[in-house]
C-alpha cells in the first residue's frame, strides 16, 4: 500500500501548475514514488467524481469545493496546501463600456463555479459598488442595480461574451488570456488586486492518506511543494512547459499561457486602463505559486460562503465554525515538513518573509 | 365491328397490324365512333425491356360489358391501366367518347384485383371519397348510402373496412368506384379470391347494377366461367407479348345467365375451346 | 460511498418528496418542456415534409443523402459554438440543439414509411381525381402517421439526451440545469430525484405518443 | 468576429489539410472508434436478443414497457456520474455511456421488426422441424436483419451525439476530446476541422451499414 | 368407415355427435384403425368464443387422397392446423399412426395458402430447409435436386425464388413441403391463385406424385373440379360451427381425371350439387 502510484486529475486551467510541475520535472520519482501521467478532466463535477471514486489520489479543486465535500457531504477530504494564489481575473464584453463594477448593475456575469473564490470576491466586489448580486432565470427583469449571475463552463464563456450574451465573465486563467485575445475582451480587475495573495485552487487528498500512509503522503506532498516552487521561478519557462507547444499538459499554445502566467504589472493596456490598483504596495504577480495554506485566508472563506448568493441549500453553512474548519479541514503536518525542507519558498512575493506563516487577509476594492 | 354468332368456327381471327412502331390514327368515321378506342397500343415497361403488349385495336360501345380473358402474364392488367390514364402506352392512344386519355380521370374508375380500400376510414368514408375529391358537398350522404345499399352494404357504413369479410370488401371498393357515377368501370380480376357462392351472388349483382346504371365495364378476368356470366362479349388476349387473338360475342340471355342454363354450359364450353386453343397457340 | 450512496432510492425518493411538495419539480420542468416542445416542433415541421419529399422522390433521396448522412452524425455538441453565436437568446440556443438532434429520426421515419406505402393506394386516389393536396391528406399522412409518430418518440428520446448538455448554454432553469447544479453541488439525491423526473416526464410523452400511435394505427396486430 | 471567424470554410478545410498532413486526424479518430466501436458492440449484445425476447413474447414487451421507456428517456449524460463511480476506467465509462445511449433504437428496431415478421414462416419451420435456434437462426435473423441494421444507423447517430460529453472524461485522445480542447482554447478552425472529420467518419459507418442494408435487404422496391 | 357408392343419394348423412363438451374416445378396435383418427374434435378459437369446430370425426386410410370442402369460413384451414399440430383442439385428439398429435413434426407436413417462401433464400435452400432442420447432412443436394425435377424446377436450383412466378413458387413450397419425406401432406388451397391452365397442370403433377409415393394427402379447397381432378374421397364441411356435412367417394378413373370427359363432369356436377345442398342448408 505504501507504494501506490500517485494518480493526479486535473482541469486544463493554470492553477494545476504546481502538480503538473512537479510530474513533469519528475520530483515524484526523486521521492521514489511512482506517478502517472496526470489525467485531463473537463469539468468540476467529473474531478470529483473521479476523486470519489479513487481514480485519482492527488487533484486540486477550487477552494470551497472540499468544504462542501467535507461538511455538507460528509466526504473526507482534505486540504494538503495551496495550489497557487491570485491567477484570476474579471473580464468584461468589447461591446460594453464597462470600467468599473458599479457598472455591473443590470448586466449578465458567469462564474465558473457558484462553490468558488471567484464567485466570493465578485459578490466582495459587487457589494461594495452597491449592487446586489442575484440569480434570475432568463428573461426576468433585472433592477438597475442587480447583477445576475450564472454558472458557465468556462470554454463556453469567451464566444458568450463575443456573442454578446454576456456582459462579463470572472474565470481563472488562460480563459481571461484567451478572451482577451481571441473574444475582444477588456480586463476590468484581476482577482488578486481586490483580496491581497489569494487563495485560488488547494492541492486535495483522501483523509485516509494523512492518517494510514503518512510515510507516502510526505513525499507526495514533497514534490508538490518542490513544483510550486520551480513555478514560482520560473513562470517563463514553466508556462512553455505546460502549454500545448511544450509537454502538452494543457491544450492552450505557449504565447496564451505566457500571457495567462506573466503578463501583469508592466502591460501598457493594464496601466492605461486603470485596471491594477495595488500591485506597487501588494508585490504580487499576475499568478503566484506559495504553499502555505493560511488558516486566516480558510476562515475568511468559510465567513464569506455564508453571505454569498449560490443555489442550492446552504443551511450546513450556519452551524460552521470558521475557526473549527480552518483546523478541521486543512493538514498542515505534511506542507509544513516540506516548506521546511525547501526554505526558498519564502521568496515568492506572495510571502512575507518575516512570519511566513501567518498573514492578515486583506480586501480592497 | 361485325357482331359475331356465337359459335367456335366464327372466331373472327385478329390479324396483328403491321409493327410499325407508332400506328397511324385513321380519319375516323363519326358513324363508326365508339365509346371507347384503343388504337395501336403497344408496351413495354423499360426502352430495351420485352415488348408486353403489341399492336392492340380495341373499341367499345357505350353500355357494352367486355371481358378481356388471357392467361396470367398476358398484359391484361398492363391494358387496363393504360386505358384508365395510370400509364402511359409506348406506343398508340387510347380515347374514350372521343377525348385522349391523358391522365386518370374520376369518369372511367378502375378498380385494382386487391381491394385496395383505406383502412384508416369507415366504409361510408371509402365510398364517399371520390365524392370528396370531386369537392362535392351536397347529396354526399345520400349518395353514399345509395350505393352502399346496392352492393348490400347499408348496415355496415360505419365500419371500419377491416372488419369485412373479403366478399364485403371487394363489394365496399365496387361501391367506392360507382360512387362519383362514373361512365366507365375497368375492373381487374375483381372477384377471383372469393369463394363460388359469394362470387356467383356478386357476379350477377355487378352486370345487374351495370345494366340498370348504363355503364361500360371492362371485366378482366382468367375464368370463362366468370365472363360468360357477366359479359356481353369477349375478348381473348394471346400470351407472349399480349395480342388480341380472338374477339367474340356472349349470347346467353339474362334469365340463363343466373341459372345452370343448358345455353349456359354450351357459350362456356364454347368460350373455354378458343381460350384453350388461343392458349396453345400464344 | 459518502455523498453518492445518496443515489440510493430511499434519499432520493424522500428528496423528490420535497421537490414536489415545494413545486420545484413544476418549476424545473416547465422550461425544459418548453425548449424540448419547441425543439420538437421545429424537428417536426423540418423532418416530416422533408421526409416525404425525399421519399417520394428517388433522385432527391440520391442528391440528399451524403449531406443528410455526414450532418446527422456531427454531434448537436459540437454545433454549441455556433448556436451561441448565431441566436440572440441562450433559450433559441438550445432549441437549435435539440432541433438539430431531433429532426433526423424524423426525417427517416417519414422517409422510410413513404416507401413501405402501397403505391395501389396512390393510384386509386389518383384515378377518383384527388389533386397532390387530396393525396397528401388523405393518403399519405394518414397512412404514415404511426411511421411519423415513431420517428418522433425516438426524437424525443435524444432531445432529452441533448437537453441536459444543452442546457449547460447560460440558462438558469431546467431540468438539464438542475442535473448539471446538482453536480456542481455534489447534491446527488437532488440528482437521482431529478433523473427520476426526467424519467417520468419522458415515460409520460412517450405515453402520449404511444397513445397516438394506437389512436392513428390502422395496422391490426395479429 | 475574432476567432470566430475560424468557422468559415477556408480555414478550416485548410487547417483539415494540415491535420490531415500531420497524421493527426487518424490519432484523433482510431480511439473514438474503438470507443463508439466497443458501445455499438454492447448495444447490439444487448438490444437485439431482448428486442427478439420482447417482439416474441407479449407479456415480457408489457412488463418491461414501463421501466425501459423511463430508462430511455434519461439522458445518458446523467449516468456519468454513475459511470465515473462505477467503472474502474475511464475508457470503460466512456463505452457504457455510449452503450447506454445506442442501445435503444437498436432494441426497439428489433422488437418492431419481429412484430412485422409474418408468423407463417415461424409456422412452416415448426412444420418442418426446426428447433428454437434453427427458427432464430434460418428465419428470425434473416427476416429482420434490415430492422437491426435500420437500428443500428440510428444508434450510430445516437452514439457520436454522446461520444463528445463523453469524452469529457478523463481520456486525452478521441474526436470528442479533441473538440473539446479545441474549444477550451477557442480553435475554432480545428474545431471546424475536427467535426468535418467527425461527419465523414460517420457518414462512412453510415454507407458500410447501407451497403449490409443493401445486402441483407430481400425486400424488392418497387 | 363403410365406401359409399358416389351417387348423391348415397351421400352418408352425418348425424353431430352429442354436444356434451368433450366426446369420449371410444376404445378402439385395432382392424378399424387408419392412419389419421381425428376424434370428436372441436374448436373455439378464444375461451368464450365462437365454435368454430363442433365434433368433428373423420378417418383417412394410408395413402388416400382426401378433398376438404366448405365455404369460406367453414373451418377448413383451422381443422388442418388441428390436424398438423400446430394448433392444439379445444376438444377431442387427433391420432397419426396411432401416435396422439402434440406438437408439429416432419412427418406430417402442412402446405399453408400462400407459398411463404424465404425470401432471402435460393429455391434450393428453401427445398433443402427440413433436411438442414433434421440435420441430414449425406445426400442432400441429390435430394434437393430430385424434388425439384419432380416439381419441374430442376434449372431454376438458384434463384431467388422472388424471382419465380406465382406457379413456380407454389411448385417449390411443394417440392419443400416433400423433401423431408413426409408421410401425410395436407395441402391448404394450394392453387387458388394460379391461371386455369397451370393449375390443371399442377393439379395431375401432385396427384400422380403422391400416388407414386404412397403420400396420404388432405386437400383444403372450394372448387369442386380440383377435388375431382384430384382426390379419392371429398368431405364436406357445413358452415356455421364446421361440422361434416357429408363423406363420399369420387370415382373416377385416372385415365378420365385428365380428359374433359363425360364421367369427370358427371361427378363434378353430382360433388357440386351435393356442396350447393350443404352450403344451403348450412
Ligand atoms: N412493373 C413492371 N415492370 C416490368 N415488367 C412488368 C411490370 N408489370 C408487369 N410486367 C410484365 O408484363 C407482363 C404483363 O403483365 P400484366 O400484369 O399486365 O399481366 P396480366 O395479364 O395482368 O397477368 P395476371 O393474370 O398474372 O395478373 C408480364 O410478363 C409481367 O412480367
Ligand atoms: N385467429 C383467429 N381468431 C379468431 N377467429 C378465427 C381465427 N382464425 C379464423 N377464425 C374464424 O374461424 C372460422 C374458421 O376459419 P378458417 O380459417 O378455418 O376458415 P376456412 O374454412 O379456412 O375459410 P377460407 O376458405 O376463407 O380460408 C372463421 O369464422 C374465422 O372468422
Ligand atoms: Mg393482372
Ligand atoms: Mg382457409
Amino acid at each position: 500500500q505504501e507504494d501506490e502510484v500517485v494518480r493526479i486529475g486535473y482541469l486544463p486551467i493554470t492553477d494545476a501548475t504546481a502538480l503538473l510541475v512537479a510530474h513533469a520535472k519528475g520530483y515524484f520519482e526523486d521521492e521514489g514514488l511512482e506517478a502517472e501521467r496526470p489525467t485531463l478532466i473537463r469539468g468540476w463535477s467529473p474531478l470529483i467524481e473521479g476523486f470519489v471514486s479513487n481514480k485519482f489520489n492527488l487533484v486540486h479543486f477550487l477552494k470551497p469545493i472540499p468544504v462542501w465535500m467535507r461538511y455538507n457531504n460528509n466526504f473526507p477530504v482534505k486540504i494538503m496546501s495551496w495550489a497557487h494564489t491570485n491567477g484570476s481575473g474579471l473580464v468584461v464584453g468589447g461591446h460594453t463600456d464597462i470600467t468599473d463594477f458599479s457598472q455591473l448593475g443590470g448586466k449578465q456575469v458567469a462564474v465558473p463555479f457558484w462553490y468558488s473564490m471567484h464567485n466570493i470576491v465578485l459578490q466582495y466586489a459587487l457589494r461594495q459598488s452597491g449592487v446586489t448580486p442575484v440569480i434570475k432565470a432568463q428573461g426576468e427583469p433585472l433592477a438597475p442595480n442587480e447583477c445576475n449571475l450564472q454558472v458557465m463552463p468556462p470554454p463556453e464563456m469567451p464566444p458568450a461574451l463575443a456573442a454578446k450574451k454576456l456582459d462579463a465573465y470572472i474565470v481563472a486563467e488562460p480563459f481571461n488570456a484567451l478572451g482577451e485575445l481571441m473574444a475582444g475582451a477588456r480586463m476590468l480587475r484581476f482577482t488578486g488586486d481586490i483580496w491581497k495573495n489569494h487563495p485560488c485552487c488547494v492541492v486535495c487528498m483522501h483523509e485516509e492518506a494523512t492518517t494510514k500512509k503518512a510515510a507516502w503522503t510526505q513525499k507526495v506532498m514533497n514534490a508538490v511543494v518542490r513544483g510550486a516552487i520551480y513555478a514560482s521561478e520560473n513562470k517563463m519557462e514553466v508556462a512553455t512547459l505546460l502549454s500545448k507547444d511544450g509537454e502538452g499538459y494543457l491544450p492552450a499554445p505557449a504565447p496564451v499561457v505566457q500571457r495567462a502566467m506573466t503578463v501583469y504589472q508592466d502591460d501598457s493596456v493594464y496601466q492605461d486602463g486603470g485596471v491594477i490598483h495595488h500591485q506597487a504596495e501588494w508585490q504580487n504577480g499576475r499568478i503566484d505559486f506559495q504553499p502555505w495554506p493560511y488558516p486566516s485566508a480558510t476562515k475568511l472563506i468559510v465567513e464569506a460562503m455564508g453571505d454569498t448568493v449560490v443555489s442550492g441549500d446552504t443551511t450546513f453553512l450556519k452551524d460552521l465554525d470558521p475557526e473549527f474548519v480552518a483546523n478541521d479541514l486543512v493538514n498542515y503536518e505534511f506542507v509544513k515538513n516540506a516548506l521546511d525542507a525547501n526554505p526558498s519558498w519564502v521568496n515568492d512575493p506572495s510571502v512575507n518573509p518575516g512570519d511566513p506563516f501567518n498573514r492578515e487577509e486583506i480586501l480592497k476594492l | 365491328m361485325v357482331q359475331l354468332k356465337s359459335k367456335p368456327e366464327n372466331l373472327r381471327a385478329v390479324a396483328p397490324s403491321a409493327d410499325t412502331g407508332t400506328s397511324p390514327v385513321a380519319p375516323r368515321d363519326e358513324a363508326d365512333r365508339r365509346y371507347v378506342e384503343v388504337s395501336g397500343v403497344g408496351h413495354s415497361y423499360s426502352r430495351n425491356g420485352p415488348t408486353v403488349l403489341r399492336s392492340i385495336d380495341l373499341k367499345i360501345s357505350a353500355g357494352e360489358i367486355v371481358a378481356l380473358i388471357g392467361r396470367s402474364g398476358s398484359g391484361k392488367s398492363t391494358l387496363l391501366h393504360i386505358i384508365s390514364g395510370l400509364m402511359k402506352p409506348s406506343d398508340g392512344a387510347v380515347r374514350i367518347d372521343g377525348q385522349r386519355v391523358e391522365k386518370p380521370s374520376p369518369r372511367w374508375v378502375m378498380m385494382f384485383q386487391a381491394p385496395s380500400l383505406y383502412p384508416w376510414m369507415t366504409v361510408a368514408q371509402n365510398a364517399g371519397l371520390g365524392l370528396k375529391y370531386a369537392k362535392k358537398t351536397e347529396g354526399v350522404d345520400a349518395r353514399v348510402k345509395e350505393v352502399l345499399s346496392l352492393v348490400d352494404l347499408a348496415e355496415f357504413a360505419d365500419r371500419n373496412v377491416q372488419d369485412l369479410s373479403g366478399g364485403q370488401q371487394q363489394r365496399a371498393a365496387f361501391a367506392r368506384s360507382i360512387a362519383p357515377e362514373p361512365e366507365l368501370l375497368l375492373l381487374d380480376e375483381p372477384f377471383s379470391a372469393l369463394d363460388i357462392f359469394t362470387r356467383r351472388a356478386l357476379q350477377n349483382d355487378v352486370r345487374e347494377i351495370a345494366k340498370r346504371l348504363g355503364l361500360t365495364v371492362v371485366l378482366v378476368t382468367h375464368d370463362v366461367n366468370e365472363a360468360v356470366q357477366m359479359a356481353d362479349r369477349a375478348v381473348l388476349l394471346s400470351s407472349g407479348p399480349g395480342r388480341i387473338a380472338g374477339d367474340t360475342e356472349i349470347n346467353v340471355s339474362e334469365a340463363d345467365r343466373v341459372s345452370q342454363s343448358k345455353k349456359f354450359q354450351m357459350e362456356t364450353t364454347r368460350l373455354r375451346t378458343l381460350y384453350t386453343e388461343i392458349a396453345g397457340l400464344g | 460511498m459518502f455523498a453518492f450512496s445518496m443515489f440510493a432510492p430511499e434519499p432520493a425518493l424522500s428528496r423528490l418528496w420535497d421537490m414536489l411538495l415545494s413545486g420545484e419539480v413544476w418549476e424545473m420542468s416547465i422550461p425544459s418542456l418548453y425548449r424540448v416542445g419547441l425543439g420538437l416542433v421545429f424537428a417536426i415541421g423540418i423532418g416530416v415534409p422533408v421526409g416525404i419529399a425525399i421519399g417520394r422522390m428517388v433522385v432527391l433521396r440520391e442528391v440528399t443523402n451524403i449531406p443528410f448522412q455526414f450532418l446527422r452524425m456531427i454531434s448537436p455538441l459540437s454545433w454549441m459554438p455556433i448556436a451561441v453565436m448565431a441566436f440572440a437568446t441562450w433559450d433559441a440556443a438550445i432549441i437549435f440543439l435539440i432541433a438539430v438532434a431531433a429532426v433526423w429520426p424524423i426525417m427517416f421515419a417519414t422517409a422510410a414509411g413513404l416507401r413501405r406505402l402501397d403505391p395501389a393506394w396512390l393510384k386509386v386516389a389518383r384515378n377518383l381525381g384527388a389533386s397532390p393536396l387530396h393525396q397528401l391528406t388523405t393518403v399519405i399522412l394518414p397512412a404514415i402517421a404511426t411511421d411519423i409518430l415513431t420517428g418522433i418518440r425516438l426524437a424525443l428520446g435524444v432531445a432529452w439526451i441533448v437537453l441536459v448538455p444543452a442546457e449547460y448554454l447560460g440558462v438558469t432553469s431546467g431540468l438539464g440545469y438542475a442535473i448539471n447544479d446538482a453536480r456542481d453541488t455534489l447534491d446527488y439525491s437532488r440528482l437521482a430525484a431529478t433523473v427520476v423526473v426526467i424519467g417520468i416526464i419522458g415515460f409520460l410523452l412517450d405515453y402520449i405518443c404511444l397513445k397516438a400511435v394506437q389512436r392513428l394505427n390502422w395496422v391490426r396486430e395479429s
